[in-house]
């Protein structure tokens, strides 16, 4: 029910009399299919955004154009081409998957438009491909995956297992933990529809490693989590986890079954900012019980992202309001946060352990700063 | 059952229709409607092409999506060696050039074509759908986990082929050269469907024990068609590479065969017009609702559900049906 | 071979043979309605996942893993026959095409009617307290019970299933509607009753399950998707209407399955560096059933028991 | 040698335990029609469909023009000269009658591969066409479909098509059936003068037509041939008698 209020609610916003001269920001997203709710907290973040701006972001009044890409990068193309040149939209986000932004981002760019990521940053348009109308406001696949690394290697472990799906996320995952982890790895590739992983945990227990890290969003994760459980590893040997392998709706629909894994995180619900703690209120405020993702914490930001520079300048005169995106002046939810040269986030790590919270349901608890302020692997590529 | 007079009618005023109307698009189309004309174009090809081995040959392939994606690939890959100035396996050069990039994708796709028909036309029925299937999978998994080209996240082609000095990044200019090659492809089309082997093939899928004996051996008749369909749906493929700039494996996923096959039968099986209208219908709709509602998938899940119960033979049987009756009214 | 490898073979055959019996649940309904009507049925999985979401939310809501399995039974069984119903029974005339076009629409309504319903996040269920510690069946090799049970409740719908399709009038018919459809009409036989039977039966499996899988995996939309061409591919490998090759390819698939994916980019690692071992292992493991099914289709173009010879 | 068209030699064809062709051997020779006659089950279209290649024998060979044909597929057996008819009329049903007699033609002229030439333009092959159409009972009838067709003229069709293919040999699977009085007189006298030219094999039910046409009869029952003769031989035989034609005499 709360969906279709959601649902509702932009719609008021986008039909309501007076909003002729509004800036619109086009959200093109993930809205069917199993990563359907991931596609759901972007737009409900950014919806939030505007709500509590009370229609406006940076002072400035906006109207959001939602349209679900599908999970096809040929659809997608066709709803940004629709946005950007016939209804002459300059502000777009939204995009979850790494293959849609390959089809969106550079025709978007191209015909002058500013692309926005709240997610996906693949990384051939992180370096060689990265382009002055393009910012990623998450952050770079390489540098989650890096963190879990260190974080796995500052708890002392030297032997680990690391699992992951057979394709190019899941691939750089692995090369991102092993990067700073420095220790033994062996590797093990799940496939893309994999909801069965009995086989990995028979390996994993007879490989006994010192740690586990795996990476499967979504779904997979939570089937994962649940059959780490039911194969008695749980409590035998320690998982370190990046932020989409435990994200809050798998927390949600694990259990148990997550509590006592470590993450690494660039934002977490207790962080203790400003920005963070009226952003959770929001939306509890809004949403109740419904899990907050990062995805949704990245999409505020992004709101805000726009809303600073919409202070400062129109989206119509694109070196200024270039200028003002750049400079990213925007309170974070997740603190510090400024761009590296290529447009991605610079930002600090954290840790996290998973622990039962009071409704029995799990929560994460932050714990240390693990890397402060890093950006990733391909700024140096970048030529802008 | 419409008369073949009103069925040639039909067609007639079909294509008088199409070729004005396709001619005139960019002049009142806005981008994202000039975009989706080009879509259809470039779909309607592979759409096309299916239906040469389904409808003209009674072929159920559910694998087509496989030479749709091949085709792409050829494009992305060569694309990838063009800008790093690397030989492909060591000794092919890139190119942008359209007209190199499109005859390597049909190529390619029919040596496929030709591997996954020789293989799988020793069935029939449903192990032919499934086996078609089977093979489609094997290679969208064997380009998800192909890392030199991306993966999952597939090849971005920063810019669409060169072609004849044209200026490719203009929309209305790249609307045209595809309108050229669906043009040259759909009069080709026309020509083998109605050649001695377009016949036979017609033929065979109407009865093929009496075509065996009057002595034409099916498997090999079949195999041609089947190698000619794949170098369409490649053809369609290396097109929408260019078109989009971007070929991923979601190309090659069994939901696009699933899709080509779609747009075929809404129009209507085994008519030459009918995969046009039928390719025109499905992206129409999956555009427009998916501007209306975020459930968009449930109102096209109950419109297939009920062209599928409400009608036989899809829109072009309808269209021939509308012809019969103006051609009773008038006489 | 070392004692500790022989029991991770043992471990991962187990595995293999509780993803075959849940491949063979499946199959099992889809084979028959496949093989009986001649109808291609590709919202089989949406019957899955209509029973995992019913128990699932129902075992949720009342704490009581046990209430979910006869909710799911009678939600997937309902929807089924309300399917059979409204869709299907249009449909047994038609041509394959129709068939799969109709039934992929289905899909489509039934992911976006949960998406309406139940809302996008996955839900949750947990195994019975019961049955989550794992237990040593042999020395050093421990197991999750729970998976021991559906391997257990899967064999027993198979002889089940047995008896029903070689002791009873309906198994009978069945039988002969296999091998020869018009042959059952000839005889008289009320064929719609029948038809509505055979798809009950096969939408009661699949919702069991569905049901039975959600403690393992995530139920989510979508998640018939994921499984429906695995299930294919088991009926055609098993040969379309035979419950016995259903069984037989359901289990065989998964233990290869399973084998592949634990075993192949260690045996390839012994004739080749290790990265290139792992992708080319796992490239070919995740081809594996399909490739098996191509070979065992050209072997034997209609499957391994075909009916009806 | 025996020089014969067709020669048949102990075939024999198991269905699980049911044996359907008993170790049968036949003869077709230049300028005969040899009729196979024996009730229904006996095994005629079992047989037929091993002589055409639809069903591969389980032992026994056979012999088109003297050329071992036993593992020869079905259009490389018509390659060799049979041409056969269907008992169940089976023809392409959406295309006309002169298309059905056209793709008979088609397929003996060949260059079927081609895929840039127009079927419509070839002048040899609708010459050819229209010729084996002129003079016959359908000439008027040339462009219905053959849906439009009634049973007598699908038959005669049937006829029609296998004889564009120039056959050296015809099997032919009861062309009687189903026909009326006057419409089996009508495809008696076309299957003699047929006849003077081709040799035939004859299945058929009919006997006023079998002994119209017939130079040689056989007989099968169980899957076996039971007496092999001329036609005077077979009217006489008692055992063929008893087998088949039962107490009732309907030979004449």
């Amino acid at each position: 029910m709360k969906k279709l209020l959601a649902a509702a609610s932009i719609l008021a916003l986008s039909t309501m009399p007076g909003w002729a001269e509004a800036v619109k920001i086009g959200v093109i997203t993930t809205l069917s299919g199993p990563p359907g709710y991931i596609g759901e907290q972007v737009r409900d973040a950014i919806a939030l955004a505007v709500e509590q701006g009370g229609g406006k972001l940076g002072g400035v009044e906006v109207e959001l154009v939602v349209e679900d890409d599908g999970l096809n990068p040929g659809n997608g193309r066709q709803i940004a081409e629709k946005f950007v040149n016939d209804q002459g939209i300059k502000i777009l986000t939204g995009i979850v998957f790494s293959n849609v932004a390959g089809a969106v981002v550079p025709d978007v760019v191209d015909n002058g438009a500013f692309y926005l990521s709240s997610n996906a940053a693949p990384s051939n348009l992180a370096g060689a491909g990265c382009n002055e109308n393009y910012f990623v406001v998450s952050w770079q696949n390489d540098s989650l995956h890096e963190a879990t690394g260190a974080a796995a290697k500052s708890l002392g472990y030297k032997k680990a297992v690391a699992l992951a799906p057979n394709y190019q996320a899941g691939k750089d995952a692995i090369a991102g933990f092993k990067r700073l982890f420095e220790g033994e790895v062996e590797e093990i590739y799940t496939q893309l529809d994999q909801t069965d992983f009995a086989s990995e945990m028979a390996r994993i227990r007879a490989a006994a490693p010192e740690v586990v890290f795996q990476f499967h969003p979504g779904g997979l994760g939570i089937a994962f989590l649940k059959q780490y459980q039911q194969a008695g590893l749980l409590g035998q040997i320690p998982m370190v986890l990046s932020e989409p392998s435990v994200d809050g709706v798998i927390l949600n629909a694990v259990g148990e079954a997550g509590v006592g894994v470590k993450a690494t995180t660039h934002w977490n619900e207790d962080f203790d900012n400003d920005a963070s703690k009226a952003f959770v209120a929001a939306w509890r405020a809004k949403h109740g019980d419904r899990p907050i993702t990062y995805y949704a914490q990245q999409a505020w930001d992004t709101a805000q992202l726009i809303g600073s520079a919409l202070s400062k300048a129109t989206p119509d005169d694109a070196d200024a309001f270039r200028t003002a995106l750049r400079a990213a002046d925007f309170a974070s939810t997740r603190g510090d946060f400024k761009f590296g040269a290529n447009q991605h986030p610079v930002q600090s790590w954290y840790m996290v352990d998973i622990v039962a919270g009071p409704n029995g349901k799990p929560q994460a608890v932050t714990k240390d700063k693990l890397r402060d302020m890093v950006g990733d692997v391909y700024a140096d590529q970048c030529k802008m | 059952m419409p008369s073949p007079d009103a069925r040639n009618l039909a067609r007639r005023i079909g294509l008088a229709v199409l070729v004005v109307a396709l001619l005139a698009v960019p002049m009142f189309a806005d981008s994202s409607s000039l975009s989706l004309v080009t879509r259809i174009l470039i779909y309607s090809i592979a759409a096309a092409s299916l239906n040469f081995v389904l409808g003209y040959g009674g072929m159920i392939s559910l694998g087509h999506a496989a030479f749709f994606g091949i085709g792409g690939y050829v494009v992305g890959m060569l694309f990838v060696h063009h800008a790093d100035a690397t030989p492909l396996m060591g000794f092919i050069p890139g190119s942008n050039q359209l007209l190199v990039t499109v005859p390597a994708a049909v190529v390619v796709s029919g040596l496929l074509a030709l591997i996954i028909g020789a293989l799988s036309l020793r069935t029939g029925g449903v192990q032919f759908i499934m086996i078609t299937l089977a093979f489609a999978q094997m290679i969208f998994f064997f380009f998800v986990s192909l890392k030199a080209y991306g993966g999952e996240d597939g090849i971005i082609v920063r810019r669409t082929n060169e072609f004849l000095g044209l200026n490719m990044r203009d929309r209305v200019t790249l609307y045209y050269v595809m309108l050229g090659f669906w043009a040259v492809f759909m009069l080709a089309l026309w020509r083998v469907v109605h050649s001695s082997f377009g016949t036979v093939l017609r033929g065979m899928k109407q009865n093929e024990r009496r075509m065996a004996a009057l002595g034409y051996a099916p498997y090999r008749y079949k195999l041609y068609a089947f190698v000619l369909s794949g170098m369409g749906a490649g053809l369609s493929g290396a097109l929408m590479a260019n078109f989009l700039r971007f070929a991923s494996p979601d190309m090659l996923h069994w939901t696009k065969s699933a899709a080509l096959m779609t747009m075929v039968i809404l129009g209507g099986v085994g008519s030459f017009l009918g995969p046009i209208w039928g390719t025109a219908a499905y992206l129409v709709l999956e555009t427009w609702l998916a501007a209306q509602t975020e459930y968009w998938q449930l109102w096209l899940g109950l419109i297939l559900l009920a062209v599928v119960l409400g009608t036989r033979g899809g829109i072009n049987a309808g269209m021939a049906r509308l012809a019969a009756l103006m051609m009773r009214g008038r006489g | 071979m070392r004692p500790g490898s022989m029991i991770l073979v043992l471990e991962q055959l187990l595995n293999g043979l509780q993803y075959g019996v849940m491949l063979f649940l499946l199959a099992a309904g889809l084979t028959l309605i496949f093989g009986i009507m001649g109808v291609i049925n590709l919202a089989h999985g949406s019957l899955f996942m209509v029973g995992a979401y019913a128990g699932t939310l129902v075992a949720g809501a009342t704490g009581n893993f046990w209430l979910g399995i006869p909710v799911a039974l009678v939600a997937a069984g309902a929807t089924g026959l309300a399917v059979e119903a409204l869709v299907i029974r249009r449909l047994y005339a038609r041509d394959h095409l129709d068939q799969v076009l109709a039934t992929f629409g289905l899909i489509l309504i039934f992911n976006q009617i949960i998406t309406l319903t139940v809302g996008r996040q996955p839900v949750f269920v947990a195994i019975p307290e019961s049955l989550a510690a794992p237990v040593e069946l042999l020395p050093g090799l421990f197991y999750p019970p729970y998976r021991l049970l559906i391997i257990a409740a899967g064999l027993l719908v198979a002889l089940g299933l047995y008896l029903l399709i070689n002791r009873t009038r309906i198994g009978m018919l069945v039988r002969a509607g296999a091998t020869n459809r018009d042959m059952v009409r000839a005889l008289g036989v009320d064929i719609r009753l029948l038809y509505t039977v055979v798809f009950g039966l096969g939408a009661l499996l699949a919702g069991f399950a569905g049901y039975v899988s959600g403690p393992i995996s995530a139920v989510q939309v979508g998640m018939g998707e994921q499984i429906l061409l695995s299930t294919f591919v088991v009926v055609v490998v098993g040969g379309v209407g035979s419950i016995k090759g259903a069984c037989v390819a359901g289990i065989l698939l998964g233990v290869v399955d399973t084998m592949l994916r634990a075993f192949l980019p260690g045996l390839l690692r012994g004739v080749m560096p290790a990265s290139e071992a792992d992708a080319l292992g796992i490239g070919i493991a995740s081809m594996g059933i399909y490739l098996l099914m191509a070979l065992v289709l050209l072997i034997r173009p209609k499957g391994l028991f075909a009916a009806g010879g | 040698m025996t020089g014969a068209v067709l020669e048949v030699k102990c075939l024999v064809k198991r269905f699980g335990g049911l044996i359907a062709t008993d170790h049968v051997s036949l003869e077709v020779r230049p300028g005969e029609v040899h009729a196979l006659i024996g009730p229904n089950g006996a095994g005629k279209s079992t047989l037929i469909n091993q002589l055409c290649g639809e069903l591969v024998p389980d032992e026994g060979a056979v012999f088109l023009g003297g050329q071992d044909v036993t593992a020869a597929s079905v259009p490389d057996r018509v390659a060799l000269g049979l041409g056969r008819t269907f008992q169940i009329t089976n023809l392409l049903t959406e295309m006309s009658v002169r298309d059905n007699i056209a793709m008979a033609v088609q397929a003996r002229m060949g260059r079927n591969f081609r895929i840039w030439d127009a079927v419509a333009r070839r002048r040899a092959l609708w010459a050819e066409t229209d010729g084996l159409l002129a003079g016959t009972a359908l000439d008027t009838r040339a462009h219905v479909p053959v849906a439009g067709l009634s049973h007598g003229e699908k038959k005669q069709l049937e006829l029609l098509v296998a004889l564009a293919r120039k056959p050296q040999l015809l099997l032919l699977d009861e062309p009687m059936a189903g026909l009326g009085a006057a419409e089996s007189h009508e495809m008696i006298v076309s299957l003699r003068q047929v006849a003077q030219a081709t040799p035939m094999l004859l299945v058929e039910h009919d006997m006023e037509a079998v002994f119209a046409l017939a130079t040689r009869i056989s007989v099968l029952v169980y899957g076996r041939i039971i007496a092999s003769g001329s036609v005077e031989e077979i009217r006489a035989n008692p055992e063929v008698r008893e087998a088949y034609l039962g107490a009732e005499d309907e030979l004449c």
